[in-house]
């Protein structure tokens, strides 16, 4: 009896764990549906959408969200295909890229060598909950960007307007300031005397010492030392001398002489792993007021539509970095917004508010839901609902000839034009180019001989992969820039075709030579390390293939390392692998300095030269057209000849529409790069 | 029985405490450079993130140290903080895990509702026509992986036939409510868990039909057709209840592969359920998330096992505790 | 009565004549004989039998190599292989041709062909399967040997860590370790041991439970407390007269585990922690169904991976389900 | 034998063996068949049984099992019979043929026929034509089985009472549970293991001797014609044993009912029986009353089967062995099957198999050592 009890208990305990597992969301809790029940209310919903003029929910497919939905601080460009609905910025870029005036306008003029924007806004916008949009609204956007803690991927704090850096600069992790202070600083205002006196001869020199001992594990695990305590070898290998029977502190400071005292530029440089900063107690990360600079100069408030940003030098892009922002509600996200405190604007990251076309509703079950906002101040959406799903790349196509979505973005590829053409009837397309590029890195601190890495290059037979991958929707580049950008010089000759012999002769002009069918130089083979993402349906795959087989005729080897992508960024961004295959994005202006610079932050090919950068500097400054592109076509020869960077294509992308839900003639006459459905998304009709 | 099922949850907790050391000292495994690669390029992750993981693994602590801290925290249901999700696992765990329970709980009934008669007809009809067909199907079932059924079956109900959504939770079209709203969710489930019955009803039909085959060479199977029980009887009591023992024991086990098998249908369908997140957490180096998905597994493993356990006692009345 | 008894010892002789003419049968030989009745388990074999030849053999006699690509003429569609010096700027890659004499299955994304990648594929599967299964065979009966024959703490420890892997889903588990994969940097020629190793040892616990079960039994059968009376050494008693005697059973959970594993290895490259470009497996030739495109276009792409998986891990478990019923005299008709 | 011919003879086998199962699986699919099928006439009216040249076969891969081969007897009512012979000589597959459940497909009733006397119908009827719906009714009414093996043959999963009671229910569709449950402790009371709470025991909660007993009330619940008792105390103690056979013997006087004894042990059918059939390898060697076959042994079978038998007060220095083993059962020769290991056999022995011959009345045997014999006393 007492089982039978039993028994009864524990069927009610596993329905109460079902039943609270299921409890948010209704989710299916019962068995299956009666299939009848199912296909009836399917024919009825048919029924329903079929009738004319029913539509009124837009269904747009993207992909994962990160479910950060603010304009300041998103970092999935599928957050930001959301927040460009909700927010309006006071300009926008045309078909052709161009700036135009969107909800203002922007005006720049040169006085006494400062170059001054002046922001206009137009009069009367609202945001979606009845507040007038002022000139307060944008100023907050920048004050945001430029705080010092600020996160984002917005680089606006580092232009160069007036009082930027002084702002930026005006509180720094205690770590930094008591770095810059050095142990000999009197001033105790912002830390006591213990502090930087336990910092300087404690802290700092325990976290020295993990350091230098990571760098000594390092050695270590790559062979160059015997064991832990090895200190002196491992230094030696580092390139550092260390007396035999020296400390990791020994090495430590060793180096810090070695850099003069920079420890910023030591830890950048020398880390094994771990940043010297990332050693410390935590405790030193705590933002430190240093000033009490609580204003940007150069930002001016004008009157409530109008302010001025003044740049102390020229900028090529100024006019966009200014107004091409979106305006955010200051009395929303603001209302607790102090100096170097944006958690009050972070945690409204998922309730986003602005201008735009639509108003957030909701965001669950993988889709974001948005409503017309009837405010807007070109007009209120004719569609009244708006959704963004999130669907499976490989079902795309799918879903927009079932009907299930009205718009989304699949890679382009000569078998979905032709199920587009094929489906005429039911959806449509457009291709536009990709603003940005594939190419094969190599770094060139790995790969340091540059006839080695010349020899690689005419290893890269690209023609045939790009042609046969992706037809007439991709085409081969010769330059590391995406040709959208005006200023690609697209009569560039091909400096490195695809010539195995040559290659041969370039390394052994690096000193290789074949022995016993290996090509070896000191004794070692020549063996490359790459790495690609998702090799299984990459159009530069089969450039490696051929690569790996050549070189394997040789005697040299090719590793081919077939990562996933975010592995991938982190050994590229490690330095860790030799040679790289990738590909840019969204790029809208000719500055490189990123990719290439000597401080630039993707420099992953660690490739520095003064030439390129005093090149790069003086482009961002030229502001005339023909004279910036001569100087575009001479940095860009530069980079090939040093041999770390092969563009292989630059694709098109896609978008496809339903046209059965949409109508199609109330899309955008002429979509380009800068210009889709999105952009006029307040003049979209559906069916 | 009250003793035994203490005893077994203590044993329980035991296994629990393995289990953590071996996924504590996986954790342990990642190299350090890996940590700070992995979260160094990823302007999400701040140090203080990074921090607590290193924190929380003891990454600069000894083995035996950072054990008991972390399990210390573990025990207080800190299993570390989502790299992707930014928000401690415990809460990303829960606010995922209904779809991913609706999937496997609803699957497993199924499974058993369909298996077991299948099996027990197999059983009956052994080297029959019927017996080939049904073993031959059910292990079909069993012989492909599941990302390939869902592909072929999507491919043929969703796109095809237009019968069933080919992926997502809900219809985005259409703003149901109530009713509308739970049939809409029963759509969009009936693929996944068709997927899953599919692949998870071989081993349990299989599992049934040996054991009636077992038992209807059982003497007291023949006892009850002396009696001059009527076969449907003597299969339907007689027997079932026998075969139903080793089956309720095999039930327990099936929790981690049904939530192992949700990493890849969730995936493949857009669910927002665990295993899509775990799924994700790979390419994100989400390691946090990984181990405490794993410790939830683990959990859930063992209080199935123990139910299973119970239940097996209230089966079979030779099973005294 | 002496005359009797003469008589009786020809009539014995007689009989046992008699027996010798009949069709008698060892043990062994009526199990076979149950076994090969089963016709599912006969196709099984015949396939499986098939299937090595065919990857075993095959890459001999193939004339193209497991990741050599093709180029295609743009201009006079004629085919090239890639040792050939080629003009490169009419050349493309000749992916995703159709079937033809050349390409019986034609050839991949990659321009690649597929028959040939099967065979090498099938190499790499089959390889996993085995492998796998022996480290787990090696693992489970070793430990379950000890826990079955020492019982009390042995068997206590020894079950709880089968427990212990019980509770690990396979599945995310090696999610995480694909991670550590990547930070020891193990390159691609080497990933695949680490994957069959790591698979071995999670694997294991089933083998060495049911190991275990088998021993308690038999020790308490009359023989083993035979040999027990003996003296002989213990290691010598698990693992000469105990082990073998679970044999039948190990051999029922090698094939069916062979089985499971390759569909493991299939899962795990769809997942993207599996057999690494450019070696190909079944399992990720397989993962191409997944291209909604190749699903619908390139049926000679996906389905054969597809189906030889099918077909080999269908012929696996009617192997083992046939041995079930064979080695069970209960079964018998 | 060749290997080939091996081959050959096996597929022939399984040729043969396939064209059987066909057959059965058409007749086993068959629930119900018209009366005038089954429904036959007794050769006398006080018997309860009537074996007339049954045949039972096993078609196995290797051949055709004959174990039972042509085996003709008679049980009367009131009357206990024991069915002796060395394990493997085909009495259990006698009683199971008597049940109809033979396991199918391999098992069959090849031949001959068992006419049972449904005493309480004014009727006969044939069990080996009998469709499965009718013999439902039968088995465990009419005719009850107590098996071998108490520790096994109860379902472990239900009470003692359940598994009574469902027995007396099914037969007894009108009767009140309350009836049911007084009629299963009556029972109880019977076999003398009536004690509180005992229907609601579970078999693994009894001793072996207990259970058996409750295999016994569960035979006994539904007032059979006969009863079969299919070595009813092998499996269990010595003590146990004796106790199990005084409940036997007293039962036999209070039910008036047939018993079916089926053993391998002469002191067994000694102590019960009223009539004795040895048999051999399929085959009635010798039937008679206790007294023929136990003091008159004709078939030196027989005779070898009570000179291995241990009495008490004898002094031997060795017990008897019949020499050499049961033959193999598959295509026996034509001649006596118990010739090679006879001490007594003739010249004539090696002919065609003996036919039975009447030694008095009630004794038969099947020997030529006894043709002489008869013809003497004529």
């Amino acid at each position: 009896m007492k089982k039978a009890f039993l028994s009864v208990l524990l069927c009610v305990a596993m329905c109460a764990t079902l039943l609270v597992g299921c409890g948010n969301k209704e989710a299916a809790a019962t068995t299956t549906t009666d299939s009848s029940a199912t296909t009836e209310t399917t024919d009825e919903a048919a029924e329903t959408v079929t009738a004319p003029g029913t539509y009124d929910t837009l269904v747009v497919g993207t992909q994962v969200f990160d479910g950060v939905f603010s304009p300041l601080f998103y970092e999935s460009a599928y957050d930001g295909q959301v927040c460009d609905m909700i927010f309006t910025s006071v300009c926008v870029l045309d078909p052709d890229g161009k700036l135009v005036d969107n909800a203002g306008h922007v005006e720049v003029k040169e006085e006494g060598g400062k170059y001054i924007y002046t922001v206009t806004l137009q009069d009367g916008l609202k945001f979606s909950d009845g507040e007038p949009v002022t000139i307060d609204d944008l100023i907050f956007a920048y004050y945001v960007y430029a705080d010092p803690t600020y996160d984002g991927n917005s680089t606006f704090g580092t232009l160069d307007i007036e009082g930027m850096a002084d702002y930026v600069n005006s509180a720094a992790p205690l770590w930094k300031c008591l770095m810059n202070a050095t142990a000999d600083n009197t001033d105790f205002a912002n830390w006591d005397e213990d502090t930087q006196k336990k910092f300087f001869e404690e802290d700092l020199p325990t976290a020295g010492a993990a350091f230098a001992q990571e760098i000594v594990d390092y050695c270590v695990d790559a062979g160059y030392a015997a064991d832990a305590n090895d200190v002196s070898t491992a230094a030696g290998a580092w390139g550092f001398e260390v007396a035999e029977g020296g400390t990791a502190e020994d090495f430590f400071n060793a180096m810090v002489e070695a850099y003069g005292g920079d420890l910023l530029n030591l830890s950048n440089t020398e880390s094994a792993g771990s940043s010297l900063f990332d050693l410390l107690d935590p405790a030193y990360t705590e933002a430190i007021e240093l000033t009490d600079v609580n204003e940007i100069t150069g930002i001016k408030k004008v009157d409530d539509l109008t302010c001025t940003v003044t740049f102390n030098s020229a900028n090529i892009s100024g006019d966009k970095l200014v107004a091409w922002q979106p305006l955010v509600p200051k009395h929303y996200y603001g209302k607790d917004f102090k100096k170097g405190d944006l958690t009050s604007v972070k945690a409204l990251n998922n309730a986003p508010l602005g201008s735009g076309a639509y108003t957030f509703v909701s965001y669950d079950n993988n889709i974001v839901t948005l409503a017309a906002n009837p405010g807007y101040f070109k007009g209120a959406p004719q569609i009244p609902n708006l959704k963004f799903q999130v669907v499976d790349e490989n079902t795309k196509v799918d879903l927009i000839l079932n009907g299930d979505i009205d718009i989304t973005d699949p890679s382009a590829s000569l078998e979905v034009v032709a199920q587009m053409e094929e489906n005429a009837d039911k959806a449509a397309y457009s291709l536009v180019d990709n603003p940005g590029y594939g190419y094969i890195g190599i770094n060139a601190e790995n790969v340091p001989d540059l006839n080695v890495r010349k020899g690689l290059m005419c290893l890269m037979n690209r023609e045939p992969a790009v042609k046969s991958y992706y037809g007439e929707l991709a085409e081969v580049i010769e330059r590391p820039m995406t040709p959208t950008v005006a200023e690609y010089p697209r009569d560039a000759k091909p400096v490195y075709s695809y010539d195995p012999a040559k290659a041969l002769e370039y390394f052994k002009e690096a000193g290789y030579e074949q022995k016993d069918g290996k090509l070896v130089k000191n004794g070692e083979q020549l063996v490359i390390k790459v790495g690609i993402g998702d090799a299984s349906s990459h159009p530069s795959t089969p450039i490696l293939t051929q690569m790996a087989n050549d070189m394997a005729d040789m005697g040299a080897e090719l590793v081919v390392n077939d990562l996933q992508f975010s592995v991938l960024t982190d050994m590229v961004k490690g330095g860790e692998l030799d040679m790289w295959v990738m590909a840019w994005g969204n790029a809208t202006d000719c500055d490189n300095t990123q990719m290439f610079g000597s401080k630039g932050g993707s420099n992953y090919q660690h490739y520095y030269s003064d030439e390129i950068d005093a090149l790069q500097a003086k482009i961002l400054q030229t502001v005339d057209f023909d004279e910036r592109a001569a100087l575009v076509a001479e940095e860009l020869d530069l980079i090939m000849d040093a041999a770390i960077y092969m563009p292989v294509y630059q694709r098109k992308n896609m978008e496809i529409y339903n046209a059965t839900t949409l109508n199609i003639d109330t899309l955008p006459e002429r979509t380009t790069t800068y210009y889709n459905y999105a952009s006029q998304i307040e003049k979209l009709q559906m069916n | 029985m009250r003793q035994y099922i203490i005893k077994r949850v203590v044993v329980s907790f035991i296994v629990l405490f393995l289990v953590s050391i071996l996924l504590y000292s996986i954790a342990r495994s990642v190299p350090g450079d890996y940590v700070a690669n992995v979260t160094g390029g990823n302007p999400n992750i701040t140090p203080e993130m990074q921090q607590r993981m290193r924190e929380l693994y003891g990454l600069d602590k000894g083995i035996f140290e950072g054990y008991v801290s972390w399990l210390k925290d573990a025990l207080h249901g800190d299993l570390g903080t989502s790299f992707k999700y930014q928000k401690p696992v415990v809460e990303v765990i829960k606010s995922y895990m209904a779809p991913t329970f609706a999937l496997a709980f609803i699957s497993m009934v199924l499974e058993i509702l369909l298996a077991i008669p299948l099996g027990i007809i197999a059983a009956r009809k052994q080297y029959s026509m019927t017996d080939y067909t049904i073993v031959a199907i059910a292990i079909m079932g069993i012989s492909l992986p599941s990302f390939f059924f869902a592909s072929v079956l999507r491919r043929w109900l969703s796109i095809g036939l237009g019968i069933l959504p080919i992926s997502g939770m809900v219809t985005a079209r259409a703003n149901y409510q109530g009713f509308d709203l739970f049939i809409d969710y029963a759509k969009h489930f009936t693929l996944p868990i068709i997927v899953f019955v599919i692949n998870g009803i071989g081993g349990l039909l299989r599992y049934v039909r040996t054991n009636m085959l077992e038992v209807l060479s059982a003497d007291y199977v023949r006892t009850a057709r002396a009696k001059g029980l009527p076969e449907r009887k003597v299969i339907g009591k007689h027997a079932f209840r026998n075969t139903l023992i080793p089956i309720v024991t095999m039930v327990g086990g099936m929790i981690p592969s049904l939530f192992s098998g949700a990493v890849i249908t969730e995936g493949i369908f857009s669910l927002e359920g665990l295993g899509r997140v775990a799924l994700d957490s790979v390419y994100n180096g989400d390691i946090p998330y990984l181990m405490g998905f794993n410790m939830f597994i683990a959990v859930l493993t063992l209080i199935g096992t123990l139910i299973s356990d119970i239940l097996y006692a209230v089966v079979d009345p030779r099973v005294r505790y | 009565m002496e005359d009797n008894k003469e008589l009786l010892k020809k009539n014995l002789q007689e009989q046992d004549e008699f027996e010798k003419n009949q069709v008698i049968m060892t043990p062994g030989q009526l199990v076979a004989k149950r076994f090969f009745r089963n016709k599912l388990a006969c196709v099984g074999v015949a396939i499986i039998i098939v299937m090595s030849l065919f990857c075993i053999i095959g890459p001999f006699i193939s004339p193209y190599g497991e990741y050599e690509i093709f180029y295609k003429d743009m201009n006079t569609g004629v085919e090239h292989r890639m040792q050939e010096e080629l003009d490169m700027s009419q050349m493309g890659i000749n992916v995703k041709a159709p079937i033809s004499e050349a390409h019986w299955l034609g050839t991949d994304t990659d321009g690649r062909d597929v028959f040939t990648r099967l065979m090498y594929g099938g190499r790499i599967s089959l390889t996993v399967g085995f492998v796998v299964v022996i480290i787990e065979l090696i693992i489970g009966i070793f430990l379950g040997g000890l826990a079955g024959y020492y019982g009390g703490a042995v068997d206590m420890v020894i079950m709880r860590l089968v427990e212990v892997f019980y509770s690990l889903p396979f599945i995310p588990i090696m999610l995480i370790l694909s991670s550590l994969f990547v930070g020891y940097n193990i390159s691609p020629q080497y990933k695949i041991y680490f994957i069959m190793i790591v698979m071995g040892i999670l694997d294991w616990a089933g083998v060495a439970r049911t190991v275990r079960g088998q021993i308690l039994s038999l020790r308490e059968m009359e023989y083993m407390q035979a040999a027990e009376s003996t003296g002989i050494k213990t290691s010598r008693k698990i693992f000469k007269h105990l082990v073998p005697n679970t044999m039948p059973i190990i051999i029922l959970i090698a094939t069916m585990d062979i089985g499971s594993v390759i569909l493991y290895e299939s899962v795990l490259s769809y997942l993207g922690v599996g057999i690494a470009w450019p070696y190909a497996s079944w399992g990720n030739m397989a993962n191409t169904v997944t291209d909604s495109i190749i699903l619908k276009n390139y049926p000679n792409i996906w389905a054969p991976p597809g189906l030889l998986i099918l077909l080999t891990v269908l012929a696996f478990n009617f192997i083992g389900d046939g041995m079930r019923d064979a080695f069970d005299p209960r079964m018998k008709r | 034998m060749t290997a080939k011919e091996q081959k050959q003879r096996l597929k022939e086998i399984k040729k043969f063996n396939a064209k059987k199962y066909k057959e059965y699986n058409k007749n086993q699919r068959r629930k119900r068949a018209p009366e005038s099928e089954y429904v036959t006439k007794m050769a006398d009216n006080d018997n309860i049984i009537e074996f007339d040249d049954l045949k039972t076969y096993f078609y196995t891969d290797i051949g055709t099992v004959k174990a039972v081969d042509g085996v003709s007897f008679e049980i009367k009512r009131g009357k206990t019979i024991g069915v002796v012979g060395e394990s493997g000589c085909g009495k259990s597959v006698t009683s199971l043929s008597v049940m109809g459940l033979l396991q199918g497909p391999t098992g069959q009733v090849a031949g001959g026929s068992i006419r049972f006397n449904q005493v309480g119908k004014n009727r006969a009827v044939d069990l080996t034509k009998l469709p499965v719906k009718e013999y439902e009714k039968i088995r465990g009414n009419e005719i009850s089985m107590i098996f071998q093996e108490p520790m096994t043959t109860l379902n472990p999963v239900f009470t003692i009472g359940d598994q009574l009671m469902e027995c007396i229910a099914l037969h007894n569709p009108n009767m009140k549970k309350k009836d049911i449950e007084a009629r299963a402790l009556e029972t109880l009371e019977m076999v003398g293991i009536k004690r509180d709470g005992m229907l609601d025991l579970y078999p693994h909660e009894l001793s072996g001797g207990m259970r058996q007993r409750v295999v016994i009330a569960m035979a006994l619940s539904c007032n059979p014609q006969l009863i079969i008792a299919d070595e009813p105390t092998t499996a269990l103690d010595v003590t146990i044993q004796a106790q199990i056979l005084d409940l036997l013997r007293e039962l036999k006087d209070k039910i008036n009912a047939s018993i079916m004894l089926i053993t391998h042990d002469l002191g067994v059918v000694a102590e019960m029986a009223d009539y004795v059939v040895v048999m051999y390898a399929g085959r009635i060697v010798e039937q008679g009353t206790a007294d023929d076959i136990f003091h008159h042994p004709a078939h030196p079978y027989t005779i070898g089967l009570m000179k291995s038998k241990p009495m008490l007060g004898e002094h031997v220095d060795r017990l008897y062995s019949i020499p050499g083993n049961v033959p193999n059962p598959i295509n026996l020769p034509e001649h006596c099957y118990f010739k090679n290991r006879c001490e007594m056999c003739v010249d004539k022995c090696e002919g065609a198999y003996p036919e039975l011959i009447s030694l008095s009345e009630t004794h038969k045997v099947s020997c030529y050592l006894r043709e002489n014999e008869v013809k003497g006393e004529n």
